[in-house]
């Protein structure tokens, strides 16, 4: 916290502040899955699916839905 | 073509509009729901901007309308029916002594207004501790000056039930911080000891001398005037415990106070939806009579030959509400001559 | 006063899923053991599943998960009921508040949906959004004629105050049973049960665990429970109903830290409303799980012996 | 330093709606009439803590100073203040948006710490946020033994949950990223009375507590070893 | 902090001196705006007004302002709409707190002050430097 917020930030501005936040909350509610968001969630999936087995069932399942977006994801279209 | 015309409500609007026909000879017939005229303006005591005796005021003009001869008061009476155009409506009125058809040339409704129960305010506890009474109750307590005596702290809340949209009506009602400024007045010219607190968001003194009286309420009377809206009332042992923000300066302050008065929100008169069904005419969404175009029409209803006066059609002081009235006169006049 | 056109929206399932709160299953067990034998008694068989995790209310509002990290736990906690087709009861304000707040948001945000619905699918679930959550005090509310019939232990003669938590009334302004500012369903449960209701001034005060307050900032969160329980010690209730195990545990357990600090002698006994129904139904004594609370114990077995045990 | 009015960033809060979809709305309709400061708890017990001033600050785009206040961290998160706003306006996800934000710009994580630990060892360990751990010695010489009184009131002895079901919310927390947070923002190690030694027992009975209640100049915390967030040095303007 | 409004604060002393109630303040914040030297007070002369009939008598007794203000510059008297004697307000807090034995706190404001504390033309009878 800080004890005077116009030393905190010195020569920045609200407006600068603001841009960083507004961009903080945009990549954390962004709704499209590029291919470095897909590249994070990869351990993730793994670790789910090495739990135990019908985990791994489940997450075969799920695969047929997975594929055309890591194929948009690449390609990018 | 009828010569006669119909006015619906006694108050002060509805009386001024028949004096006003009256006087241009044409001839009014006059209903009233309750017992006796006078409307909202009798149940008050005194008037503002200028502290004049109401009670005077009011029984001056309801007698001279009972003496005019061509005028026909009828009390105990709603409308029941009405059909027609403008120059001849053909209306039933329900009496104590059974209906009448009459036929008129125009209709001027003047069904006032009505003090909003503040019921869905539970966070000041209306209803629960008798201490917390409306402006109207506080009127009548003065009128029987049952007003508490000795060092007393007394509460005024402005904008109970206007200016809310979550449990009220968004509008403003216009005349509440010039009246709770009078009732902050008449507490302390009947009891000097007590103290006057008023708490208000805005102060909306929209009339002549409004400013200068409620000036004088903060200097000459002392009432403290503090800027933050009334958040809750709390009864502990006997006292009202008033909790607020002091936005001025950002701290939360208490009042422990011994009376409670809350500047409820003027809404429709009770019924006024089914009367403008009745009559055909539109109603806005509080259910308050749409006039055509505020600015330049502000009397002629959605039909011809129907006019509007008074504070049914919006919240308004008193001085308004008769202008209105004369105003419907004429445009009733020029209709039925 | 309760609004009764929303009480009677909730229905009389014969069989609901009952969504056990952390702090009531480590901390208050009575209130767990209550609430699915009181609703079992009520008729309403109690089904619940060992599959259903905390709600993520505490760690969402406490800031280390982002919404978009909860939101899936929620909707996984939800889909559990629905697989079953069944309402979901919650016994604590909080989870009523977060599982209403985001299932309402997720129902309203189809774009959300479909990608919460995606990390769903990947476990072979699915948030379809049918089932609602309700309160057990509302299904108390609801059961208000069951209740009276099946009281074998009247609470004759206790004297009992309400504390009806904020998050349940202030997050459900327009989804809750009451409004805000005078609620007063809990005092008819109490005349119900035959008990005497106490009022005090500072009813419908926050009980000062500030959800993380009492974490972070414990000075200010103990100024704000010690106006609290002194406004209730001059009332003097035997009984001090809760509607929220965490109200509940802050409650009791802050009046113990005041004790030995000799803040002043507090010997107010918590009790959460699904315990009070549960003593009013006489369920066995083991059951309430009086062991588990920290103060006012021994007024507890007094008003055990004063209506029998 | 006088604040500068040109550089508040005025259209912040416009541009936020959209990307918040739904969590922030309305804070423009704010009358400023003080209802919620007047129902506060904490603003009762804060000395410069006022939810008006800041709706007041994020419509006007003074950015800088929400996100570095201490006010942002003592909201008692009641709600009450959302069920007296005549325009509806729901603070309390204004401060918890409000939070991330100060978080990504470094501010509170030392509060977060406290509670990342109950996340990180509870939530993601076994699927129950409030363990039995105990960080009391008095409740614990009180109450005992937390299995033996559900097994009394015919639970099982501990609550479990099922091995797919933290499975899952810790594949959740790794895919929404919350797993990474965590470790970015650390945090310590919980004190448990029943497995700790009885010299850190005897160090927390005999702990000073905190001061007596109704000045708020407490720095010590109550169980817990190591100072409290940096955020109380402005409690007391 | 919540505070307990009450009317016996050191508020009717200086209603007393100055013979006019201090409700007539219309809280518009004009004198703050008109006064050279307000960014070197603590408070603000209407905060002042606010803490007295708000009855924090404590914080105002121990502000800077009372001590710094009220040296016969009359700029805010000048500008206030209701016309309240801020002068002779301060004058009576000052009295108020040397009675109370609150030690005065008046670091050297900035140099515009210093015009006024040397020149004996503008200071009042019986009032030392």
């Amino acid at each position: 916290m800080a004890d005077n917020y116009l030393e905190a930030y010195g020569k920045e501005t609200s407006q600068d502040a603001g841009e960083r936040t507004l961009k903080y909350f945009e990549d954390l509610f962004s709704m499209e899955m590029p291919l470095s968001r897909m590249m994070k969630m990869m351990p993730g999936m793994v670790k789910f699916m090495m739990s135990s087995k019908d985990t791994r069932e489940d997450l075969f399942k799920f695969m047929p839905q997975m594929t055309p977006m890591i194929k948009q994801a690449v390609t990018g279209k | 073509m009828s010569k006669k015309t119909l006015v619906i409500g006694g108050g002060i609007a509805g009386i001024t509009a028949a004096q006003k026909i009256a006087q241009n000879g044409g001839d009014v017939i006059l209903i009233e729901k309750e017992d006796a005229l006078g409307g909202n303006f009798a149940k008050l005591t005194y008037t503002f901007p200028v502290l004049g005796d109401a009670k005077a005021l009011v029984s001056q003009e309801v007698q001279k309308v009972q003496t005019t001869p061509s005028i026909e008061i009828l009390t105990n009476t709603t409308l029941t029916a009405c059909q027609g155009s403008v120059g001849d409506f053909s209306v039933e009125l329900k009496t104590l002594s059974g209906t009448r058809q009459e036929i008129v040339g125009a209709i001027i409704v003047a069904a006032g207004f009505h003090y909003m129960e503040p019921t869905a305010y539970t966070e000041y506890s209306y209803g629960r501790s008798p201490k917390v009474v409306t402006s109207l109750e506080f009127e009548k307590m003065a009128a029987e000056n049952r007003l508490p005596q000795g060092n007393v702290r007394v509460v005024f809340v402005h904008c109970v039930g206007s200016r809310d949209k979550a449990k009220g009506y968004v509008y403003c009602s216009k005349i509440c911080c010039s009246y709770s400024a009078k009732h902050a007045i008449m507490m302390k010219k009947a009891n000097p000891q007590s103290k006057s607190y008023v708490f208000y968001i805005d102060i909306r003194a929209l009339g002549k001398g409004y400013e200068e009286f409620i000036r004088s309420a903060m200097e000459e009377h002392n009432v403290r005037y503090i800027r933050g809206r009334v958040a809750k009332v709390l009864e502990s042992e006997g006292k009202l415990l008033v909790r607020a923000e002091d936005s001025l300066m950002g701290n939360p302050v208490e009042v422990e106070a011994d009376l409670v008065v809350l500047a409820s929100a003027m809404e429709p008169p009770v019924g006024s939806r089914d009367l403008a069904a009745m009559l055909g005419i539109a109603t806005d969404e509080y259910g308050f009579f749409q006039d055509v175009e505020s600015n330049v029409r502000p009397c002629h209803s959605s039909k011809p030959g129907i006019f509007l006066a008074g504070s049914c059609t919006q919240p308004m002081e008193i001085a308004s509400a008769v202008a209105m009235g004369g105003l419907s006169a004429s445009e009733a006049l020029a209709v039925t001559r | 006063m309760p609004r009764l056109d929303k009480v009677a929206q909730i229905p009389k399932p014969d069989k609901i899923f009952v969504f056990k709160s952390c702090v009531a299953s480590n901390k208050y067990p009575g209130i767990e053991a209550c609430s699915s034998d009181s609703l079992r008694i009520l008729g309403i068989e109690p089904v619940d599943s060992d599959e259903q995790t905390c709600c993520g209310g505490f760690v969402t509002f406490a800031n280390v998960a982002a919404p978009t990290a909860s939101m899936p736990a929620v909707a996984r906690n939800l889909s559990l009921a629905e697989e079953k087709g069944l309402d979901t009861c919650v016994v604590c304000n909080g989870c009523w508040t977060f599982l209403n707040e985001f299932g309402h948001f997720m129902n309203h945000n189809a774009e959300v949906k479909a990608s919460v619905n995606m990390m769903l699918n990947m476990m072979g679930k699915e948030y379809k959004g049918t089932g609602s959550v309700y309160h057990i005090a509302e299904m108390y509310y609801r059961l208000k004629e069951e209740l009276a019939e099946n009281v074998k232990r009247p609470l004759k003669g206790i004297k009992v105050a309400t504390h009806y938590g904020c998050h349940y009334l202030g997050g459900g302004k327009y989804t809750a049973i009451d409004d805000a500012q005078m609620p007063s369903y809990l005092e008819e449960i109490i005349e119900i049960l035959g008990g005497e209701v106490v009022p005090y001034t500072a009813n419908r005060e926050c009980c000062g665990t500030g959800f993380t307050q009492v974490i972070n900032g414990k000075d200010l969160s103990l100024e704000h429970t010690k106006t609290k329980l002194d406004s209730v010690k001059e009332a003097d209730p035997d009984i001090l109903v809760v509607q929220c195990p965490y109200c509940h545990s802050q409650l009791d357990r802050i009046q113990q830290q005041f004790n030995y600090r000799d803040e002043g002698d507090f010997q107010t006994p918590i009790l959460h409303i699904a315990q009070l129904v549960g003593m009013g139904l006489g369920l066995d004594v083991a059951k309430l799980g009086f062991a588990a609370h920290v103060s006012g114990r021994a007024r507890l077995e007094n008003v055990l012996d004063r209506i029998g045990r | 330093m006088l604040e500068q009015v040109k550089d508040w960033d005025d259209d912040f809060y416009e541009r936020w709606k959209p990307i918040a979809m739904g969590f922030v709305n309305e804070a423009e309709r704010c009358l400023q009439c003080g209802k919620c400061t007047g129902q506060c708890p904490a603003a009762a017990v804060t000395p410069g803590y006022n939810p008006r001033k800041l709706i007041r600050d994020l419509v006007d785009g003074n950015i800088k100073r929400i996100l570095s206040s201490v006010e942002l961290w003592q909201c008692f998160f009641c709600s009450g203040c959302y069920s007296t706003c005549p325009m509806d306006i729901n603070f309390p996800f204004f401060i918890f948006m409000l939070r991330l934000g100060a978080m990504n710009e470094g501010y509170g994580w030392e509060d977060v710490k406290q509670l990342e630990a109950y996340a990180e060892k509870d939530y993601l360990k076994d699927g129950i946020t409030v363990s039995i751990r105990e960080r009391n010695p008095f409740v614990v010489d009180t109450v005992g033994d937390i299995g033996k009184i559900r097994e009394a009131a015919g639970l099982p002895t501990k609550r479990v949950v099922s091995k797919r079901g933290v499975a899952e919310i810790n594949m959740i927390s790794d895919l929404s990223g919350m797993t990474s947070f965590m470790k970015k923002i650390g945090g310590v190690d919980l004190l448990d009375c029943n497995t700790c030694d009885d010299a850190q027992a005897r160090r927390c009975k005999t702990k000073p507590l905190p001061s007596k209640v109704g000045k708020i100049t407490t720095k010590t915390r109550f169980y817990n070893y190591g100072e409290p967030s940096g955020g109380k040095t402005n409690a007391k303007t | 902090m919540r505070l307990r409004i009450h009317e016996n604060g050191i508020r009717t002393i200086v209603e007393e001196s100055i013979q006019k109630s201090l409700t007539a303040c219309l809280q518009c914040s004009k004198c703050g705006g008109g006064c050279a030297h307000v960014d070197e007070f603590d408070l603000s002369p209407r905060q002042v007004i606010e803490y007295l009939l708000d009855c924090l008598d404590e914080q105002v007794l121990d502000s800077r302002t009372i001590w710094l203000c009220g040296k016969n510059c009359t700029e805010c008297e000048v500008i206030c709409p209701v016309g309240l004697p801020l002068n002779g307000i301060m004058v009576t807090l000052r009295e108020e707190a040397t009675r109370r034995g609150v030690e005065p706190k008046y670091e050297q404001p900035s140099l515009i002050y210093h015009k006024f504390e040397h020149c004996s033309k503008h200071r009042r009878e019986g009032e030392e430097g």
